[in-house]
Parts: structure tokens; C-alpha cells; sequence
């Protein structure tokens, strides 16, 4: 399959091809300003019938790499055919070439961390920190990023946020994931790790890579994530490579743990870096809240648990910090319809319709933030109905996250 | 252990140790680990007529004792990457010059 | 107002293999803004849905999704995504008043394909039969809108499979809750128009009865119906609509003063900017230009929980603002009024008046009525402090400058007299409010004739000149002839690495003239590392002073940028903020090490 | 008779002595002169963590006895120009890199 550059290249160069493409950039151009009740009907099927010559031609199914050179103009074209083609401005379809990896793939070359599967006993997250600077190209690059992240620039400026967030990037594209992944998904069981879970969470250097002074809204960050064509892919690549399914034993609709774990990595470094809020187990939120966001807080809500509460990227990390994959290892029995029972029962229905979280076994994935509207809803009700509060996270299937068509 | 030993008359090579932060004695307390490279060897194939008078001054007594300058020495020419890494308190360190990358006689 | 609106953003259905055209699947709803308006359902023909949307068939009227043909096996190899374990589509469908719009605010369906025929009714669990397939989405409803049906409790796709079943449902809620069914279409309807400031969400239990000829069985599953906001309340204030503000000695531009509190039961979007509901301005009502060039407002929201009932609304807050640093002089109280406007209420009340009053103070620039004593010994060193001036309340001052110099008392005195003023000088750092007196003249201090030494410290504002002095003594101790044979070349003191050296040695800035030793008892890396300085009152404090800034050998501990070789953690601004075993520096470098290290042993290794 | 002395703690210096070409001990026998410049002086203020380390492996025996590898040295950065001379048979001699211009710690 053609990146983007070269398919743009390409088509530049047959006639034809290189006609439509101009016209439909201006349909596009034209779109953001509304053209279509300006230009009128013909300048319309000019529009239509370059968009769906363009499905035919290699544009129409270009990606481009994560680190690869011009990085930013592919994407940018990639966004633009998108665009046109999908009639919508979604982060339904990633923008970067599957890997198509297994997570053996990387412990097979990792033999510091696949010889001894997570152990209980030892702090995983220190043997990945040593055997990081035990890898030249490793040492180099952790360093280069805890420079920027931990030089105070000023007496009231903890960083240089943007050279840190740049060298994170660069750590985690030019680093093999073995090690990095290590540093990033080490398992830290439950239980007297803390010190373990705390060098994970410091790994990417959180006061300055992604704490701030104030917490802006999700959606907003969500805005301003989609205005830099890099941030934008890196988070329609996570929202596609971890789009949970409750069907899958993965938990991944794409039942890919190694693409779901790149794509978690490529987020770092971005506006949207997301890194782990507790110590217990894996909650991991971008550095944003559902405060104040009105009547679209259950979109906020939803995006937000995209990260907080998302079974496929859990897995994801699970399997990795126990050294598995895939099909391998049995996260979660998928959801099983109850048998039929006879006579006049009245059974309380398993499956809460239509209030967005899982059917979860463990409990500690409930902690919704107390001002959540789910909570709202669920302690007025809660004293008079014995609930025991089972929801249905997982089918948070790729929603529309911007409703403009 | 150290490895990159030196077979006879190698001269001024790059050898290497398998350390813990702590080991290196700087007042780090941390788990982590880190190779350590530095230089070691003879020099006396690269001297200069500098050298060589040094060496005929000192050994007829023409300089002072305590004044006696030091030879060819088998030296670093060039130093590894910054050492990083969180120590026992999860504070980050950044370590500079602390490892040879390459030996020279100087 | 919104438009006719889907109140469900998704609908999820499984589709099987060999189920025939016309078979339906679901059903969309979409809630009237207007009572004038008529829903019209289209699918839109966009995206990956292109090519299959020719599959389904979407009832303009009745809203219901059903197949348009029978699906075979080789439906389900959906090209775009072999990968996925579950194979889904997804349809996008919109509502219009008119006929073929542009595909604006769908709703989005998910299909998984299931490669297996449909279960029938033996193999059916009664709660596939009773509710819709995992529906994760929440229906939201506008306020103050008009009663209609929102959702189809019944599962289309099961109707025909237990055709001696009978499927009824009822709702059934805690608090009283204006939703019903329609038993003929089984449509889940909201009979009344809802207030969201009086519930924001209403947990229903719906209650689907199956009923044959051998049981009846009832199954309930809750469900979360949310009420969307829209601004229909106007600001109120809760408490007082004005405040009293005091100015003085803080008068710097951008300084916030003051708090008052607009209260809104609506819900204030943070995202998107322009979101065009609630949104509040503020017009300043004054028409004096010295308040409009002086004064601005600044307003900032939060979202609150209302005490009772726990309901999200607004909080608005206003503070005072200066547009520029106010002069010391200036003396007035003035009333600020301005309207607080909520631009998208509808009715007549959408605004409220508030007020700042005002005073302003004007700030004297004076010393308290004291004579400043310093001791000091002649054998001092250059840069040693001798102490710190400052006019009275000089720590809260902010806005403006107030410099700091030193006069001589008798302008008519000798030339040798006039001489040992040189000895003293005062220096200010930028973001200091103090004067720091220093030796700046060690000659001066060591001759005998330079006795009694008294100085006039003038504190000026820079901008309006004001001045203020006061008087300061420095009392010399009487040993001249000792101190002035020792040579007056000072170096660093953190040049030391061991305490009997350092406190025999002479050093820049050492105020009793030799070094001090601050012995570190810690192991590790200490904020308490042994050192050699020249005061130990100043130095080291992490904080690089303005007489420790005049040069880099006074106290690098402080204020070195060098490279630190050995355990050590920077200051905020520079300097060694912690440091291992000892900590002692050169013009190029610092070093922090544990004390027992002998001479370096290059001198014999390299023969 | 050594010029540039070594006052306290002034570290790496030039130093020159004032010669016979025949001092050299390279085997030139001339009666010209000529004025030997070396470095001498300890290179404290210029140590890195590499030797910080070197010093405390060795002190703590990490490293190998005879292995034990130099630390910073004072040694010439730059060589004066070529010494050119009659010998006593009045032949005309070059010696290249015999005397210091420069020093500095390597």
C-alpha cells in the first residue's frame, strides 16, 4: 500500500488524476467555506464526480508511518482525502499503516523482560528502567527527553513543555518497543507495589510532560488535539487500534493488542498525553476533566472513558506486563446470554440498558468521578432499589465524537 | 565484570563494568543499573620528543621532585551519552561525563 | 432552538444470515423543537456507508430501519476492515422537516453482522426478546419540549421468533416521572414537557411481562433518561450586589481585587467557545475615562452542584481589574457599575446590575522613625553584608519601585573624611523591595581615621520621585593596626573543601572576615551539604541575592550556572540546592563529594 | 633555575627550563641552547564524573589493581615551534614536538 506522499505524487503525475485531485481540494477548500450555496449545483456534481473518481485511485487508501520522513504532510493529505471521502470529519480510521505486530514479536526480542513473565515479587518497572540503560540507544534517548522534562526554565516554570513533549516523541518512535514498552506498560499487581506503579506513572516525567496549571475540558482538549495533524492521527490511531468489543475475548474489536499499544505510546508527547492517575491498578486519563461541559457531558463523559475505563486497552497493557497475547491469555469471558427459567419470575435484567459502562467484574473500574451524571442519576435511585450497580462500559463503539457532517 | 580486557601489549583500550547507580559512588542512592566505560592501558608507543625529554629530565634530576610532570596518559577522547535515572526517592538524575566512549593517549 | 433532534445519538442491532428483505431492525426517534414540525427520516449516503446503504431501507415517517434484501454469507465479508473479530457497519440517519436535506446531526447505527442465522425462539433468552440489543447511549431531552414517543422498547428483530409470546411493557420509576408506554406501538413516550433545573435525570425501570400459555415472567432493566439544559433562567444574585474595595500598597496592573457572584440555574458550556446558549457579557456603565483607562472587569464561570437535589448550574464570578500600575499618589474612591447581561435569556430579566466601591489610598513612602545600627569589623571582606534597609511596609508594595541610595550626611566634610564613605555601598535586586547594604571598600574600612561612620540611606519612587531618608551607623570594632597587614586579595571561600582551612582563610564577602563552615551531618544527597561560605546567614539559602550576584566567587552555591560534578540537585534558579557529602566550587565547577577524598593520584598512575 | 612557580592551588601550569641542547638526552651533542617548556600541576578543578568514579571504583577495589586506569592529567594542548640547531659537527638538526605552548588537564 502507497503512503500518502507518494499515491499524492503519483496522481499528480497521470492527467486525470491530477485534474480531480485539484477539484476535489477545492471542494474541500471550498466546503470549510461553505461553497456549496455559493458555487450551486453544477460546481456540486463537478464535487461528486471528482470525489468518487478518487475512491478508485491509490488516494483513496493511503496511510503513512508513525516517524516516517514528511510524517506531516502525508498526514495532511490523508486528512484532507478523508474528508471528502468519509463526508465527515471523524477519527473513525487511523491514518497510520497497521504494524500487524504481536506483542510475542516484541518478548521474543526482549529477553530481559519475556525470560521472567511479570513477577509478583519484583519491581517490574526497575528491571525495565535498567535494562534500558543497559541499551545505548535506550540510554541516549531516555536522557535526551529527562533533560528537557526536568531543566527548570524559571522560578514559576517547572519546563520547557513543548522540547520535553518533542523528545518523548522521539523516544518513543525511535527506541525499540521492547524497551520502551517496558518503561511505559510494566506490571505493578496490586498489592505492596506502589513504588513500582509510581516509577511507572514518573516515566514520561508527568510535571512537566502533562500536568499544567489549570484542567481544560476534554472536549476542548479534544479540539485543540484535532488542529495539529500529528496529535489529530495519534488519537484516531488509539480510537481505532483500542476501540473495545464486548463480543471479542480480546476486548479489541481489532483483537490486536501490539497496534492498540503503539498506538496508546503514539499519543505521548502530544497535546492529548495521557499517563496512569492512581496507583492501583491501570486508570490512565489524558490531562483533562468533564467539568463545565453542559449539555454534552455525557459526550465529554465518553471520551474521557475512551481512556479511563476502555477493557481493550486494558488487556492491552495486562497482556503485555504478564508477557502474553492475544487469545493466549483469557481477560474477560465475553458477555454470555442467561438460560431460560420457567414459571412467574421476576428477574432483574443483567444488562443495564443505556447507561454506557460495562458489565465489569471488577469493581475498582467504578470509580466515576463523584459530579458524574451517572452518579447523579444512580445515588437518587439507588436508596430505594437494591442495585447492585452493574454497568456496561466496554460497548463504547466508535462514536461520533464531532457531530459536524 | 569487567570486560574488554586487555591482551598484551594492547595498550590504551576501552573496557567496561556492569554497575549499579549507587556503585559509582557520587551520593546516588538508586536500583538502577548502567554500564560504565573507561580507559586503560599502557601509552609508550605514542610518545613524543616532549615525552622522551621528560622522561631523560626526570631521571637525571633536573626537574624537582615534587614537580615531576605526568607522561602520556590513556585517557577518554570522548565521553558516552548522559546517564538518566530515578533513584530511590523517584527524583530524576542526569549524569554527565561519567563514562568513556573512546580512548586516546594524551 | 435546536430543531427536531434525535434524542438516542446510537443505536446498536446484530443482523444474522438469511434474514429477508423487509425484516425490521430498529427504530429511530426523533423529539419535535416546534409543534409545527414533521419528522422526515432519510439515511445518509456518506462514508464507508455508501455501499451499503442500498441494503436498508429507512421509513420516512415511521422512523423504523429494515432490510431491503436478504442477506446471504457473502454479505458478511466486509471489505474495509478484515481484521475486526466482529464485523459492523455503520449507517448514519438524519431528520429533516423537509424532504432531502443535506446529511446534518445524524444519528449514528451500529450493525455487527453475526455469520449465523438468527437464533430461534428456543434458543432466545427472554431478555433478547424483551430490550434492545447492549444500547449503550442514554436518550437526552431537551426541556420544555413537547410530549412524543423517544424510544421502541420492543426488539424488532425477535418480534415474529416466539409468535406465542406476548410482549408487554410498563415503566415503572422511584420518583414520580412524566414517562409512559404506548401499549400499541410499545413506544416508550414522555408525556409532559420536562424541566432540567427540577431533575436532570430520570432513572426508569422498564418492565417487559412475557406472557404464554404456561408462565409469565417479568424482566426489568433500568434506564437513565437524561434532560438537556437550554437557557430558560434568568441570573440572579444570592447575596450582595456590591463590594467594597480597598487599594493600597498592591496597585499593579493586571492585580485582581474584589469577588461578586452571579448565580444561573442553567448550565454554562466550557466547549465549544461559541456555543451559542448562556452566554454572559458584561458592560462597564461608567463613561469616565480615567475609570475606563484604570479599571476592567474580569468575569470567569465554574459549574456547582445546587444544594438541594445536587443539579449542575453556574457560578459567576467578576473581580476588579487594574489596566495599569497606579501612581503612589493617587487618592480617590470611585463607583463602578456595570450590567451583567445573559445574552440568550429570553425574557426581560436576562440582566443584573452590580458595583465596585472603590477607595484608593495613596501610599507614603516612609522609614520608621528609627536610627539603623550595623556593627561591623574592619577586617571584613569585600561584598560582606552588613545589613537590609527598607521603607515602612515595603513587603506588600506592588506596581511601583522604590529605589535606595546612600548620601553623606556632611557634604562639606574633608576629602580624607569624605574617603571612608566609599566603604559602604547598597544594592537592589529587580524583584526586591529592600535595600541591601555591602563593603564595598575594604581600604576605606581599614583606616583608623575612618571611625564613625554614618550614613543617609534615600528610598526614591521612581515614578513619582517621593523621597524618604532615614539615618544608619556603622559601628567599626576599634582592632585597625591588625587588619590592615593581612593582603586584601580575597578568594572564594567555597574554594574549600575542609573546615580547618576554610575557617583560616580570608574569603570574598565574609562578614567577620574569615570563612565559616557549615558542617552537613546527612548521608546522601542533602539540602544540609558541608560547605565553606562566606555567611552563613546568607549563604547557602538557594537564593542567589543581589549582593551574591555581583560576582560569582561571593557564593556559587547559590548562584553558579557551572556544571556540578558529583551527587547534587540544582537550585530553582541556579545554584546547588542539595549536594552530597561536601560541595565546594572553582570558576569552572563545582564538585559535591563525601570529604575523604586525598589528592588525585594522576601523578603517579601516569608514569 | 624553574620559572612560573606552582602557588597554592593554581593547578595545571607552562613551565619552562633553560637547556642545553645535549640536556635533551636525545642524543644531539651541541653546545646551543634552548628553553624547555612543559605542564605540570594537579587537574583537580577539571575532574568530571568519570574520574569522580575512577577514583571511587579504585578506592573501593572494583577495579582490577594493575588495571587501575589514570585520572585527569596535565598535559600539552598545543607543541611550540620546531627546534632547529647546529650540532658540534655542524650539522643541522630538527626536532619536532618537544616542548609545550599550551596546557591544559586531559
Amino acid at each position: 500500500r502507497l503512503d500518502c506522499v507518494k499515491a499524492s505524487e503519483q496522481c499528480l503525475k497521470e492527467y486525470s488524476c491530477s485534474t480531480r485531485y485539484r477539484t476535489m481540494r477545492q471542494c474541500v477548500a471550498g466546503r470549510e467555506s461553505n461553497f456549496s450555496a455559493v458555487q450551486g449545483s453544477e460546481a456540486q456534481g463537478e464535487c461528486r464526480s471528482a470525489i468518487e473518481a478518487m475512491r478508485q485511485s491509490t488516494l483513496n487508501n493511503c496511510r503513512c508511518r508513525r516517524g516516517m520522513k514528511k510524517e506531516k504532510n502525508c498526514l495532511r493529505i490523508f486528512w484532507s482525502i478523508y474528508q471528502s471521502l468519509q463526508g465527515n470529519d471523524l477519527l473513525e480510521y487511523s491514518p497510520y499503516e497497521s504494524v500487524n505486530s504481536r506483542l510475542s514479536d516484541i518478548f521474543r526480542l526482549a529477553p530481559i523482560i519475556a525470560v521472567e513473565p511479570a513477577s509478583t515479587k519484583q519491581n517490574n518497572c526497575l528491571n525495565a528502567a535498567k535494562a534500558c540503560n543497559l541499551n545505548d540507544t535506550c540510554k541516549k534517548y531516555r536522557s535526551s527527553y529527562i533533560n528537557p522534562c526536568t531543566s527548570r526554565v524559571s522560578v514559576s516554570e517547572v519546563c520547557n513543555k513543548r522540547k520535553c513533549q518533542k523528545a518523548l516523541r522521539q523516544f518513543f518512535d525511535k527506541v525499540p518497543s521492547k524497551y520502551s514498552y517496558g518503561m511505559l506498560f510494566c506490571a505493578c499487581p496490586s498489592g505492596h507495589q506502589t513504588a513500582c506503579a509510581e516509577r511507572r506513572r514518573q516515566t514520561i516525567v508527568p510535571v512537566c510532560s502533562y500536568a499544567d496549571k489549570d484542567k481544560p475540558n476534554c472536549l476542548s482538549l479534544q479540539n485543540s488535539c484535532k488542529t495539529n495533524y500529528i496529535c489529530r492521527s495519534r488519537l484516531a490511531d488509539f480510537i481505532s487500534n483500542c476501540q473495545p468489543e464486548a463480543h471479542s475475548i480480546s476486548g479489541c474489536l481489532r483483537e490486536s493488542y501490539a497496534d492498540c499499544l503503539l498506538s496508546y505510546s503514539g499519543l505521548i508527547g502530544t497535546v492529548m498525553t495521557p499517563n496512569y492517575v492512581q496507583f492501583l491498578g491501570i486508570t490512565l486519563s489524558p490531562w483533562c476533566d468533564c467539568s463545565s461541559s453542559g449539555n454534552s457531558k455525557p459526550d465529554c463523559d465518553k471520551f474521557s472513558e475512551y481512556f479511563t475505563n476502555n477493557r481493550c486497552l486494558r488487556n492491552a497493557i495486562q497482556a503485555f506486563g504478564n508477557g502474553t497475547d492475544v487469545g493466549v491469555w483469557q481477560p474477560q469471558p465475553p458477555i454470555q446470554p442467561t438460560a431460560l427459567e420457567p414459571s412467574i419470575i421476576r428477574r432483574r435484567g443483567k444488562d443495564r440498558t443505556g447507561n454506557g459502562l460495562d458489565l465489569l467484574s471488577d469493581m475498582n473500574k467504578l470509580d466515576l468521578d463523584d459530579d458524574s451524571l451517572y452518579n447523579i442519576c444512580g445515588t437518587l435511585q439507588a436508596q430505594k432499589l437494591d442495585l447492585n450497580l452493574t454497568v456496561d462500559t466496554a460497548q463504547c463503539v466508535n462514536h461520533q465524537l464531532d457531530e459536524s457532517a | 565484570k569487567v570486560r574488554g580486557g586487555n591482551r598484551r601489549g594492547q595498550g590504551c583500550v576501552l573496557k567496561q563494568i556492569h554497575l549499579n547507580v549507587t556503585d559509582l559512588g557520587l551520593g546516588y542512592s538508586s536500583s538502577e543499573e548502567m554500564i560504565f566505560r573507561y580507559c586503560s592501558g599502557p601509552c609508550r608507543k605514542s610518545e613524543t620528543n616532549y615525552d622522551k625529554i621528560l622522561y631523560n629530565l626526570a631521571h637525571n634530576r633536573r626537574l624537582l621532585p615534587k614537580d615531576t610532570p605526568p607522561q602520556t596518559c590513556c585517557r577518554p577522547i570522548s565521553f558516552d551519552d548522559d546517564l538518566s535515572f530515578l533513584d530511590d526517592n523517584l527524583v530524576y538524575h542526569i549524569v554527565r561525563k561519567h563514562s568513556a566512549r573512546k580512548c586516546g593517549c594524551v | 432552538a435546536t430543531g427536531l433532534y434525535f434524542p438516542q445519538k446510537e443505536y446498536f442491532e446484530t443482523v444474522y444470515v438469511g434474514q429477508v428483505a423487509g425484516t425490521p431492525i430498529l427504530q429511530v426517534h426523533a423529539m419535535l423543537d416546534s409543534n409545527s414540525e414533521q419528522p422526515h427520516y432519510y439515511l445518509c449516503r456518506t462514508g464507508s456507508s455508501i455501499r451499503h446503504s442500498s441494503w436498508f431501507h429507512l421509513d420516512v415517517n415511521t422512523g423504523i430501519l429494515s432490510l431491503n434484501k436478504t442477506l446471504k454469507e457473502n454479505d458478511f465479508v466486509l471489505s474495509n476492515h478484515p481484521s475486526w473479530s466482529v464485523k459492523k457497519l455503520v449507517l448514519l440517519a438524519m431528520v429533516s422537516k423537509n424532504k432531502k436535506p443535506l446529511c446534518k446531526k445524524p444519528t449514528r447505527i451500529t450493525l455487527d453482522f453475526v455469520n449465523a442465522t438468527l437464533p430461534d425462539c428456543a434458543q432466545t433468552d427472554l431478555k433478547e426478546l424483551c430490550f434492545p440489543h447492549r444500547d449503550t447511549s442514554n436518550p437526552h431531552i431537551m426541556e420544555n419540549r413537547f410530549p412524543g414517543a423517544l424510544r421502541q422498547l420492543r426488539r424488532l428483530t425477535r418480534l415474529h421468533v416466539c409468535p406465542n409470546y406476548t410482549v408487554s411493557y410498563h415503566v415503572e420509576s422511584d420518583t414520580p416521572a412524566p414517562f409512559a408506554v404506548d401499549e400499541n406501538t410499545t413506544e416508550l413516550v414522555v408525556t409532559a414537557p420536562l424541566d432540567r433545573e427540577e431533575s436532570e435525570c430520570y432513572r426508569l425501570l422498564l418492565v417487559c411481562t412475557v406472557r404464554t400459555e404456561t408462565f409469565i415472567t417479568k424482566l426489568d432493566a433500568s434506564l437513565d433518561v437524561f434532560v438537556n439544559d437550554e437557557d430558560d433562567n434568568a441570573p440572579y444574585v444570592n447575596g450582595t450586589d456590591t463590594a467594597d474595595i480597598v487599594i493600597s500598597f498592591n496597585r499593579t496592573k493586571d492585580g485582581s481585587f474584589g469577588a461578586l457572584f452571579v448565580f444561573d440555574r442553567d448550565l454554562t458550556p466550557i466547549f465549544p467557545i461559541d456555543q451559542p446558549y448562556n452566554k454572559y457579557v458584561w458592560t462597564l456603565l461608567n463613561n469616565d475615562t480615567w475609570i475606563n483607562e484604570t479599571f476592567d472587569i474580569k468575569g470567569t464561570f465554574s459549574e456547582k452542584k445546587a444544594a438541594v437535589g445536587g443539579i449542575r448550574e453556574t457560578v459567576h464570578d467578576y473581580q476588579l481589574v487594574l489596566k495599569r500600575n497606579l501612581v503612589v499618589t493617587e487618592n480617590r474612591t470611585v463607583q463602578l457599575d456595570f450590567m451583567v447581561n445573559d445574552t440568550t435569556y429570553p425574557g426581560l430579566e436576562g440582566k443584573v446590575l452590580l458595583h465596585f466601591n472603590v477607595t484608593i489610598l495613596p501610599v507614603h513612602i516612609r522609614f520608621n522613625n528609627i536610627t539603623h545600627m550595623f556593627t561591623l569589623t574592619r577586617r571584613t571582606s569585600l561584598y560582606a553584608q552588613v545589613g537590609r534597609v527598607c521603607v515602612e511596609n515595603c513587603q506588600q508594595f506592588d506596581g511601583f519601585r522604590v529605589t535606595y541610595r546612600l548620601e553623606v550626611p556632611d557634604k562639606n566634610a574633608s576629602v580624607e573624611v569624605q574617603s571612608c564613605y566609599t566603604a559602604i555601598g547598597i544594592t537592589q535586586a529587580p524583584d526586591e523591595m529592600w535595600g541591601l547594604l555591602y563593603v564595598n571598600d575594604t581600604e576605606a574600612l581599614r583606616r583608623p581615621e575612618c571611625e564613625d561612620l554614618q550614613y543617609i540611606v534615600v528610598a526614591q519612587e521612581e515614578h513619582t520621585q517621593l523621597e524618604a531618608s532615614t539615618q544608619i551607623h556603622i559601628i567599626l570594632d576599634a582592632e585597625v593596626n591588625k587588619a590592615s597587614q593581612e593582603s586584601q586579595r580575597f578568594l572564594s571561600c567555597s574554594e574549600n573543601r575542609q573546615r580547618g582551612v576554610c575557617e583560616s582563610v580570608r574569603g570574598l564577602g565574609a562578614t567577620t572576615g574569615r570563612c565559616q563552615w557549615r558542617q552537613g551531618s546527612e548521608k546522601g544527597i542533602s539540602e544540609n551539604y558541608s560547605t565553606c561560605s562566606p555567611d552563613l546567614r546568607t549563604c547557602p539559602d538557594s537564593f542567589c541575592d543581589a549582593v551574591e550576584s555581583k560576582d560569582p566567587s561571593i557564593c556559587p552555591q547559590d548562584c553558579t550556572k557551572e556544571t556540578v560534578i558529583g551527587g547534587h540537585e540544582r537550585g530553582l534558579r541556579n545554584g546547588i540546592q542539595a549536594g552530597y557529602g561536601t560541595c565546594y566550587c572553582y570558576p569552572e565547577n563545582c564538585f559535591c563529594e563525601k570529604e575523604d577524598i586525598e589528592e588525585a593520584l594522576c601523578d603517579d598512575m601516569c608514569k
